[in-house]
């Protein structure tokens, strides 16, 4: 197999997951779409573990995948907390940090 | 004691101050003497130390870091905690160590609103820290940390206790400054990859190590490459320095930040980007320098006319001042451009005088408008009537500031005026010459503004809207206490400019000469047939490299 | 070795290639002379800081140190006149005394002092007539509000001037010549709180700095071509003819400029009129004695540079000899027109300062330096003359506020006129001594049988002469305006204290006296010894690598002094004629004829009724010559002078302030700045750009940072 | 069965699953029924879990499909619902102008593509690349204990800032 194979798979699935964090409106979708990313993230990482013989890819994979539970938690909990004060989840309308 | 000279001692020097914010941050708010003591004895505290730690400094090998310290740090990527200081950061240090206990005696008893001194003085201290850590960093990492580390306090600094116009000045000052430093951190990156630490008899191949970077260790890298990463790191400190056309966001900084932030900013800050030229850049990329040197002269001179012309049109006084940095800078930065040892002197030296002498404007008109409650210049007069020993003290200051023979302010301009009618061979004289002619003529419209403003502000009568204005009184005790030392040293440096050149002299003369084991940069700098040199060191390098 | 040990370094007495026919001087205070600036430079921080708790406001300081400068000045031109002496024939090379006071990249920058004749001649001039205004104006400012003050910035300056004077090297010189600008800043500016003195101050100031391009231009280009900045180095190597004519040129050119500028040549001249701002005392010591000589000191202490640069040998025309020539012209003509006596002084000055620069530029450098030395003790009485007469009548107005001042001033009237007749020119006072040789130095005198000089300068010969008539003629209307006719001025005038009488007489003494310290060669009168004795111990004796061009003297012929003489009788005569005899017969308040210059000059239009007239040479002398030059010609020229070349000045600087409001609001605040706040112009003030940049929306802001973090990979890819 | 042969059926199973995945990622960025996205999802996610086993990632596989399929997507439904997302088609999932968002996926693609081409053009993985848990769990809780704190702090820190978050008042 091709080191290149899964790093192009990464590379493909990264950008669709940038085109759906900054395409999409509401904010549910834009969480999946960091997952996305950060998935394409942890091939690489365990792609160049298993490339150059270590296990040091595939912890720092394991790593991600726990910090990616903890902010899908957190970018929830803010959501529901955004949707009870304005009844809706779309991006569009958060402006709040508008100077 | 050797542990202490060549170990923690520049560790020391570097935290103190930080662990007096950590200690001020404990104080409860209302105890505000305890504050000041804290924040003014750890601040001396850090002088006394450096001081004494200097006082080992041998002058006679100034041109060697001394007192490094160079312990592991990030393994990873191989950066390391250097740190170690030459005759270039020397006074610049010693200046840093002498201002912020200024600054504070100074505000000791007001403190600009909206007061909080806890805030202010931590913010001070953090701020001295990341000064301090930017001169004695050796590690390109550990150099940008400290780099960064500056940016904050200052931007808390004019985005709260500024003028009017704070929040604008502050974000625009924050926005600059991080966006030059991200293409800086690029450019370091860059090198990083591409520079050869065994070249510069390390183990490693890539290295952050400022010391073998300044080695040779870069030497091998293709020019084009060399002038990409420059132009980096030309972005990030030319914002800092302020270079025309990167200088904007100087004079809203300057108006609007408190007396001592921009004290600060003209005294120490500003400097942390010419140093970076001085230590960083030239030094690592000896080629590219010379490649980028004549744009660099000529922004440099655009600098001089332009900060002038820009004063000429001021109304008020402080953003006079600042505008006269930009033209300063400018003198500094035509030294660097000559990337000659006499030049590159000059412009050292140029960043104390200016430290000295532009810190000091700042003051007074701080004081200024302390008492008047404006800096509008049509308003000002006969300043020399109401408060004599003020009104000198800006005359003083004012012909410093302009380049008088005798004080400070001459040792910076005159020579990088005269280094610029020989510049290094590799550059083109002539453009150089005509650099020169610019500059001297600078000097004109530097007289020109500075005794306009002196005119303006200290001759005639006293307005009436002033004339029996409680507020107006002489020097206080506290001013006297806080600028003395500036005045002094404009005179010592100005008749002794020896005190300065002993110890940069050497430094300078060794940051430019960049030994590789195919010849020393300066050997091609100083050859008519500079490039051709420098791609016959190259070549050699690389067949070493292959072998 | 620490940070301080700079002058651990013992001073050398530094000996020039020793040839055969060079010695050395040696001796105590030609080694020593450091001390003679450093006195004055003590004063001036002891008066600072301690004068006003002194019981005579610290006064009594300066003039001790400047007397005791003075007295060491004399030691030392004692120990240079014996070192002559004892050298006999040969060369003798300067006393120069060195330490070096910094090193940087690899050039070091020394600080010393060189003593020779020229130097000495200097260092009594300065300290003699420094010491005189000193104790002159212990009466002239009493009572001033900044008395202290003042006596210390005479101070400083006496000590700017001594160390210019000193200098070692051209850095020093370049130190000294701003050091002496910035005390003349100061004082021209002593009574600040009126706007009109503090604009002439920084008049004066500014324009000396754009001449200072030059200086700081021509020193760099010497230093390059000499890889050094010793004086006797820079002057050895160009006299030898080791350093590319090009490059001379270009440096002389640039130094001229400084001189223009500090030593009030046409056209940077305007600021020494306005200069008359400051007190009188000041405008005799720095702005008729000495500062303004600087200029002229440079050209001789540099004159090997000059000499070879612009080609002064066997030429017959240079760009010095030219400037000195069209200054002394315009100096002189515009002296006529002033009703300021000072002014007239001023004028005064430019025109004989011109005349010093000319001989330099036609290589007479003795004839100049003796010019200086006379010039600078009848031009400072007459300018303490002026000020006594103005502390009398409290104006400086001739016309309105003086006249008949002969009775009530007896002293100051009897030292103003044997100065002004110094200044004109007539044997024996002094300064017919010194402008007959420059006279003689031009060598373009061909039709009265002299010999030598440098070349055939016979143009700048006849702009001479015309000059010194002229100055015969306008120092007579002076005279006559202030101490003749009747008193028009309110009060009662008296004459001045003796502190004022008696540095005028001293002044006077010298104004007669001070020509026959080099009595021309030809003077058959007075024994050998006493002829060319200024000459002899001032000018160095050209030899082989010395650092003085090979210069050629011209031998005075008494036809050339005769007619001179005759000249100067000339334009005295014709204005004696005009207003002794002309307007005294209208009355003792008249000032001038009252039928104007425009109906005679009808008639001189008409040319063929002009030699009908009576008076045809009434006319001549009067309306023509004197009212014609001080009328439409001199008018002309001073409108010229005031809107033509003053308008240049002044306009540049108002240009330069109205480019400098277009660059900052139009593009600093729009363009540059613009660029920056690119997002959209500011509609509520410049705040609201930034707002606008921040809009809050968070995938914009992940946008813009994805597309910029590609960008930087580009980049980077680019160069990896 | 040669290594050889063996190498192609890996590459064989690479390719379905990557195919998977790409469609499964693009419909997740594009379709308007919120509940059909986490369906998509899960299809990515399991595609990756794939992934990391057919490099011989045992451990990291089997987590990926616990954390992730088993708990983050059950998370997301939670969210859809407690939000009160439409479930079905909606028209406002995506913003009108996606041109700048197309932009910006392509020129990141483009550069990384690119930069990994470049980069790493021939280089193949071993033929046995596997680890055992053994050995990630050594490397866990020796090397990298530190950091493995840090995040436990981390997890637990946002499960309460989760909490205080979302908690109702």
């Amino acid at each position: 197999m091709w080191l290149n194979q899964f790093l192009v798979l990464s590379a493909v699935l990264f950008s669709i997951g940038v085109y759906g964090v900054l395409a999409r409106r509401n904010g549910v979708l834009v969480l999946m779409s960091i997952e996305l990313i950060l998935n394409a993230v942890n091939i690489n990482l365990v792609a160049f573990g298993s490339y150059v013989q270590t296990v040091v890819g595939e912890v720092f994979a394991l790593f991600v995948i726990t910090v990616a539970a903890a902010e899908v938690g957190v970018g929830l909990a803010i959501l529901l907390l955004l949707y009870r004060n304005r009844r809706s989840v779309d991006i569009h309308d958060v402006d709040m940090m508008k100077g | 004691m050797q542990d202490f000279l060549n170990g923690w001692g520049l560790t020391l020097v570097t935290f103190v101050p930080m662990l007096g914010a950590l200690v001020l941050l404990a104080i409860p708010k209302r105890n505000e003497w305890s504050l000041k003591v804290v924040a003014l004895g750890s601040s001396l505290l850090a002088a006394l130390i450096g001081v004494f730690l200097l006082s080992w400094f041998d002058t006679s090998r100034a041109g060697d870091l001394q007192f490094v310290v160079d312990k592991p740090w990030i393994e990873t990527i191989n950066s390391r905690y250097i740190m170690g200081i030459d005759g270039i950061s020397l006074p610049l240090i010693l200046l840093t160590l002498l201002v912020v206990p200024l600054c504070i005696v100074y505000s000791f008893d007001h403190f600009p609103e909206p007061r909080n001194p806890k805030s202010f003085l931590t913010l001070l201290l953090i701020l001295q820290t990341g000064m301090v850590g930017t001169f004695v960093a050796q590690d390109l990492i550990l150099f940008f940390v400290f780099f960064e580390i500056v940016l904050l306090p200052m931007y808390f600094m004019i985005g709260v206790w500024g003028g009017e116009n704070r929040r604008y000045a502050s974000i625009k000052f924050f926005l600059y400054t991080l966006f030059g430093s991200a293409l800086m951190l690029i450019s370091f990156l860059a090198m990083f990859f591409l520079a050869d630490g065994t070249l510069a008899g390390l183990d490693a191949v890539r290295t952050f190590d400022m010391r073998a970077l300044s080695g040779g260790a870069t030497a091998a890298i293709a020019r084009t490459s060399q002038v990409w990463i420059f132009a980096g790191m030309f972005l990030g400190f030319g914002v800092k320095v302020p270079m025309f056309p990167f200088h904007t966001w100087l004079p809203d900084a300057h108006t609007e930040a408190p007396t001592v932030g921009s004290v600060i900013l003209a005294a120490v800050l500003l400097k942390l980007g010419t140093y970076g030229f001085v230590r960083v850049a030239v030094p690592m990329l000896p080629e590219a320098a010379a490649a980028w040197a004549p744009v660099i002269g000529l922004l440099a001179v655009i600098g001089i006319i332009y900060g002038a012309l820009g004063c000429l049109a001021q109304r008020d006084m402080k953003r006079l001042i600042a505008f006269s940095s930009v033209a300063h800078m400018g003198f500094v930065m035509l030294g660097i451009a000559t990337l000659t040892p006499f030049g590159v002197n000059a412009a050292v030296f140029g960043m104390v005088a200016h430290g000295l002498i532009t810190g000091m404007l700042f003051f007074l008109a701080g004081s200024m408008k302390e008492r008047y409650h404006t800096l509008e210049m049509s308003r000002l007069g006969g300043l020399l009537k109401q408060a004599p020993r003020m009104g000198w003290m800006l005359g003083f200051c004012v012909m410093a500031s302009l380049g008088l023979p005798g004080l400070a302010g001459f040792w910076g301009e005159f020579p990088a005026i005269l280094a610029s009618y020989s510049p290094a061979a590799i550059l083109h004289q002539g453009v150089f010459r005509a650099y020169m002619v610019i500059a001297a003529v600078g000097t004109v419209l530097a007289a020109g503004y500075l005794l306009w403003m002196l005119q303006k502000t200290a001759f005639g009568k006293a307005r009436k809207e002033f004339a029996n204005s409680p507020d107006i009184k002489d020097v206080k005790r506290h001013e006297y206490i806080s600028w003395a030392p500036l005045l002094v040293l404009i005179v010592v440096l100005g008749f002794y400019p020896r005190l300065l050149h002993e110890a940069t002299d050497p430094a300078v003369r060794e940051s430019l000469e960049v030994p590789s084991i195919a010849g020393s940069a300066q050997d091609c700098l100083d050859s008519d047939d500079g490039w051709t040199c420098f791609d016959e060191r190259r070549t050699e390098i690389k067949q070493t490299q292959g072998n | 070795m620490g940070l301080l040990g700079a002058f651990a370094t013992t001073p050398a007495v530094f000996a020039a290639e020793a040839g055969a026919e060079v010695v050395k001087a040696g001796g105590w205070f030609l080694a020593n002379a450091w001390l003679i600036p450093l006195i004055p430079a003590a004063s001036f921080l002891i008066i600072l800081l301690f004068g006003k708790r002194m019981p005579r406001g610290g006064s009594e300081v300066g003039i001790t140190a400047v007397a005791a400068s003075f007295v060491l000045g004399l030691l030392t031109l004692v120990q240079w006149i014996g070192a002559v002496n004892a050298a006999g024939d040969a060369a003798v090379s300067p006393a120069i005394s060195k330490w070096t006071w910094w090193i940087s990249g690899g050039t070091s920058f020394t600080i010393g002092t060189l003593v020779d004749g020229l130097a000495v001649a200097l260092i009594f001039v300065v300290t003699l007539v420094s010491l005189l205004v000193h104790i002159y104006s212990t009466d002239y400012v009493a009572g001033d509000v900044r008395y202290t003050h003042f006596f210390a910035f005479l101070s400083l300056f006496t000590a700017s001037m001594l160390f210019f004077v000193l200098s070692e090297n051209t850095i020093q010189m370049i130190l000294g010549w701003e050091m002496v600008g910035v005390c003349s800043f100061v004082l021209i500016g002593h009574w600040w709180e009126e706007k009109a003195n503090s604009n002439a101050a920084l008049k004066a100031f500014l324009t000396n700095r754009v001449g200072d391009i030059g200086l700081l231009i021509g020193m760099a280009i010497l230093f390059f071509a000499a890889d050094s900045f010793s004086v006797v180095k820079i002057n050895s190597l160009a006299a030898e003819g080791s350093i590319a004519h090009g490059l001379l040129l270009a440096a002389s050119l640039c130094l001229m400029a400084a001189v223009m500028s500090k030593s009030g040549q046409f056209f940077l001249h305007t600021w020494l009129p306005d200069a008359m701002a400051g007190p009188t005392p000041v405008s005799a010591l720095i702005h008729a004695a000495t500062m303004v000589v600087a200029g002229v000191y440079m050209v001789a202490r540099l004159f090997a540079v000059f000499f070879e640069g612009l080609a002064i040998a066997g030429s017959s025309v240079n760009a010095l000899a030219i400037m000195g020539g069209i200054t002394t012209l315009v100096g002189a003509s515009l002296a006529f027109v002033q009703t300021d006596i000072k002014r007239v002084l001023a004028y005064s000055t430019i025109s004989q300062l011109g005349y010093m620069v000319l001989a330099l530029g036609v290589g007479a450098w003795t004839a100049a330096v003796f010019h200086l030395f006379t010039h600078a003790f009848f031009k400072a009485c007459l300018f303490l003359g002026s000020g006594s007469v103005s502390h009398a009548v409290h104006s400086f107005d001739m016309k309105k506020d003086m006249g008949g001042l002969r009775k009530h001033m007896p002293h100051t009237f009897r030292t103003f006129v044997i100065a002004s007749l110094a200044l004109a020119g007539l044997a024996p006072l002094a300064g017919f001594w010194s402008k007959d040789e420059i006279l003689a130095g031009t060598g373009g005198w061909g039709a009265f049988g002299g010999t030598g000089g440098n070349g055939a300068y016979t143009f700048v010969l006849f702009m001479a002469m015309l000059t010194a008539a002229l100055t015969a003629a306008y120092m007579t209307r002076c005279v006559y305006l202030t101490f003749f006719g009747t008193y028009r001025g309110h009060g009662h005038p008296h004459e001045s204290g003796r502190r004022i009488t008696v540095p005028l007489w001293i002044l006077a003494v010298f104004a007669v006296g001070a020509g026959w310290t080099n009595l021309p060669k030809g003077f058959q009168i007075v024994p050998k010894g006493w002829r060319e004795q200024f000459g002899h111990y001032v000018e160095p004796r050209a030899a082989e690598g010395f650092y003085f061009p090979h210069i050629a003297h011209a031998t005075p012929s008494w036809t050339l002094a005769a007619f001179s003489t005759l000249v100067v009788l000339f334009g005295l005569g014709a204005a004696y004629y005009y207003y002794f005899v002309k307007v005294r017969a209208l009355g003792g308040s008249a000032t001038e004829l009252p039928n104007g210059l425009t109906s005679r000059f009808r008639i001189a239009r008409l040319g063929h009724r002009l030699l009908a007239r009576k008076y045809y040479l009434d006319h001549l002398y009067t309306d023509i010559l004197a009212k014609g030059t001080a009328g439409p010609v001199a008018r002309g020229a001073y409108w010229l002078n005031q809107r033509g070349i003053d308008e240049v000045v002044n306009q540049a600087g108002r240009k330069a302030v109205s480019a400098g409001h277009v660059l900052y609001d139009k593009i600093d605040q729009k363009v540059v700045d613009g660029v920056v706040n690119a997002t959209g112009r500011a509609s509520h003030g410049a705040g609201e750009e930034i707002r606008r940049m921040q809009t809050g929306k968070v995938q914009q802001y992940a946008g813009v940072m994805f597309v910029v973090a590609a960008l930087i990979a580009v980049v980077l890819i680019l160069v990896l | 069965m040669s290594v050889f042969s063996l190498l192609v059926a890996q590459n064989v199973v690479f390719w379905v699953i990557a195919a998977l995945m790409v469609f499964a990622a693009l419909r997740l960025v594009t379709t308007r029924n919120v509940v059909h996205a986490a369906l998509y999802l899960v299809g990515v996610l399991g595609g990756v879990a794939a992934l990391f086993l057919l490099m011989g990632a045992e451990f990291v596989g089997i987590t990926q499909i616990l954390i992730y399929i088993g708990a983050v997507i059950i998370l997301f439904l939670f969210g859809i619902m407690l939000t009160r997302t439409r479930i079905g088609d909606e028209e406002k999932t995506d913003h009108r102008n996606r041109l700048g968002a197309i932009l910006a996926g392509l020129a990141v693609a483009g550069v990384t593509i690119y930069t990994v081409i470049a980069g790493f053009g021939d280089a193949e993985l071993g033929a046995d690349t596997r680890t055992t848990t053994a050995e990630v769990s050594d490397s866990i809780f020796s090397q990298y204990i530190i950091p493995f704190e840090a995040v436990s702090v981390l997890l637990l820190a946002a499960l309460i800032g989760a909490i205080v978050v979302a908690r109702r008042e």
